[in-house]
């Protein structure tokens, strides 16, 4: 049972791992932002199944701290910090790039 | 293959990956990004490592003032335009023999690694023979409070000692908020209180099981961030006494304390075993107003006055 | 035994979602599309999940812990996404549309 | 291999790699991200050789807790200082050591 809960916390640091492409790719600050945003879900997730497994419940709480503070970096991202200047030059490139995806 | 062992060696090489990435990438937001990552990432090492009071402390500081702290002075640094385009790790042959030095240091290090002698004191046996005389029953909190009390004491007079450092060197300026929007307020009128609870808790629960001061306080601080990103709580300035009081509160009644049980009992922080729960929580409770108000002081306390900027136009 | 199959089940569908959050991450063509999978999918996968492990949980207060963490993720991310769409939007990102313009 | 003897390893190549960025990184910011991964490498060095045989140890799990919150106070002071420098008009790096041909990338 401990052995399933495993590979399914393997599973999602996959997905994690997959998100950190997304974060080095880009192409704007905002979904570089979405991997850490992602971790308000799946590094959640994978603190629970951590706690299962090891049998340490005190982790359940750090689960609980995390998803209470998870909104407050990417609050600060979109309020403090994602401004032209640290968008750059490149604003009308990102935009382009992103229709290329798409394309 | 072992999954426990694929788990971990998965994690160790993203965590390698997203530091390599805040070191190397040349865009300054994607090296503060990857750095807000890596700590996340570092919360998931602890909690394998068996160290659930790291991984709360690391989870509570990084997501909360660590990420914020960064992305402010992101922000700060992006619009000079010095902050965009830094070269990159290995661009030049310049760098050649420091890098050369750095990996043979590394050689060094993995090969003291590898043949480490097993250590001759049993700590862990130690904490656990005198856990009934420490007043409580979770044995980091036993040793930050108890067994190396003097090390926490110290520790809080290095946190007012950088915050008395930043007053010195002059606080950074307030910068304007760059977009507004209501959801902001509503949230934090009910994630705060919950924050809130979450400290009491924490502090409560570290007598027994992982959390403590440091830990409450770091909620406690992240709390307040959030009121400010809400535009709840305005910035602080540096003429707000109340602030230096409470800070100073904390420490001053840890301080009480042990200069109190060194002339009763002849030894730093040598707590009576019968009092010593008390003593603790005392102790704990008053810490984890002075750092949660030291910790958020260091993305809030801000200088009213404008920034003197010479010669803004002529920076290359 | 009923509860034992339900909660596997349960966790066996939160993998699932999970990693159609991320496929959607890394497809999607930009930023509003990515945050609605990772906003959509994610959450709703560790709903699952939560509810999976809290089935199985030691104790009636572990299991209540486990599910207070799904609400506050979905605060967070209803609120985070909103923020980060709103400031894309004020910075001129133009949403992607199926033909190119 | 016990994870303590892995993350241990991790810790030594973080311990470098932020060595290495402090020396060669000419922002500021990004010496003071080094110095962050560097402390970070010392915590991870320090917690796994003393679990490298699967026991949790109190002792250095509390040390490193302590040392975590100082890293933190130790950033927000460096990041102080130097928006103080790039406000009283320092550069903040790469512009005086980087030679012209490089600086367009």
């Amino acid at each position: 049972m401990i052995g399933s809960e495993l590979l399914l916390a393997l599973l999602l640091l996959v997905n994690l791992g997959a998100a950190l492409i997304r974060a080095a790719q880009g192409p704007t600050a905002a979904d570089r932002m979405l991997a850490a945003l992602l971790f308000g879900s799946t590094g959640v997730g994978i603190l629970v199944l951590l706690a299962v497994i090891q049998q340490t419940p005190a982790l359940i709480d750090v689960a609980l701290t995390l998803a209470l503070l998870a909104a407050i970096s990417g609050i600060a991202f979109a309020q403090r910090a994602w401004s032209q200047a640290v968008l750059g030059r490149r604003r009308g490139t990102a935009t382009k790039t992103e229709d290329n995806d798409a394309a | 293959m072992n999954a426990a062992l694929a788990f971990d060696t998965l994690l160790a090489l993203l965590l390698l990956w997203s530091a390599w990435q805040a070191l190397s990438t040349p865009k300054l937001d994607r090296a503060v990004i990857m750095f807000i990552v890596f700590g996340l990432l570092l919360t998931l090492v602890w909690s394998r490592l068996d160290a659930p009071d790291i991984a709360l402390a690391e989870a509570a500081l990084g997501a909360g003032l660590t990420g914020t702290l960064l992305l402010d002075a992101l922000a700060a640094f992006g619009q000079t335009g010095q902050g965009a385009g830094s070269t990159g790790f290995m661009t030049t042959i310049r760098r050649f023999p420091t890098i050369l030095v750095l990996l043979v240091l590394l050689a060094a290090l993995l090969a003291a690694l590898s043949n480490l002698p097993l250590p001759t004191v049993n700590l862990p046996a130690m904490v656990a023979q005198q856990m009934p005389d420490s007043g409580v029953s979770h044995p980091v909190t036993a040793v930050l409070l108890n067994f190396r009390g003097y090390d926490t004491l110290l520790e809080v007079a290095v946190l007012m000692l950088a915050l008395l450092g930043i007053l010195t060197v002059g606080l950074p300026v307030e910068r304007p908020l760059l977009s507004r929007n209501l959801l902001v307020p509503i949230l934090a009128r009910y994630a705060v209180p919950l924050m809130t609870l979450a400290a009491i808790y924490l502090l409560w629960a570290g007598s027994h099981r992982p959390g403590g001061a440091f830990q409450a306080a770091a909620v406690l601080a992240a709390g307040v961030v959030l009121l400010n990103l809400a535009q709840v709580q305005p910035r602080w300035i540096p003429g707000q006494h109340w602030i230096r009081q409470l800070i100073s509160a904390g420490f001053l009644l840890f301080l009480c304390i042990a200069a109190l049980l060194l002339m009763l009992n002849g030894g730093l922080l040598h707590y009576p075993p019968d009092q010593a729960g008390l003593l603790i929580l005392l102790i704990e409770s008053g810490l984890t107003v002075s750092l949660a108000i030291n910790l958020a002081a260091f993305y809030l306390l801000r200088s009213d006055r404008p920034e003197p900027l010479p010669n803004q136009e002529d920076t290359p | 035994m009923l509860l034992d199959l339900a909660s596997n089940l349960l966790l066996l569908a939160g993998g699932f979602f999970f990693c159609a959050g991320t496929v959607g991450l890394l497809r999607f063509p930009d930023v509003y599309t990515r945050l609605h999978a990772l906003a959509k999918a994610d959450n709703l996968g560790l709903g699952c999940l939560l509810a999976g492990l809290a089935l199985k949980a030691d104790s009636l207060v572990q299991a209540i812990k486990l599910l207070a963490i799904w609400p506050l993720v979905l605060v967070a991310s209803a609120v985070v996404g909103y923020a980060i769409a709103h400031r894309a939007d004020r910075l001129g990102i133009t949403p992607w549309q199926r033909d190119d313009r | 291999m016990s994870s303590g003897l892995l993350f241990a390893v991790v810790g030594c190549l973080l311990f470098v790699m932020g060595l290495g960025g402090i020396i060669l990184l000419d922002h500021l910011l990004r010496r003071i991200l080094a110095f962050n991964l560097l402390g970070s490498g010392i915590f991870l060095v320090l917690v796994g050789l003393a679990q490298r045989s699967g026991r949790p140890d109190p002792v250095p799990q509390a040390m490193v807790l302590t040392g975590i919150v100082v890293s933190v106070a130790a950033t927000a002071l460096a990041l102080a200082l130097a928006r103080r420098h790039q406000a009283a008009g320092g550069n903040t790096g790469q512009t005086d050591r980087t030679s012209p041909e490089e600086r367009h990338d």
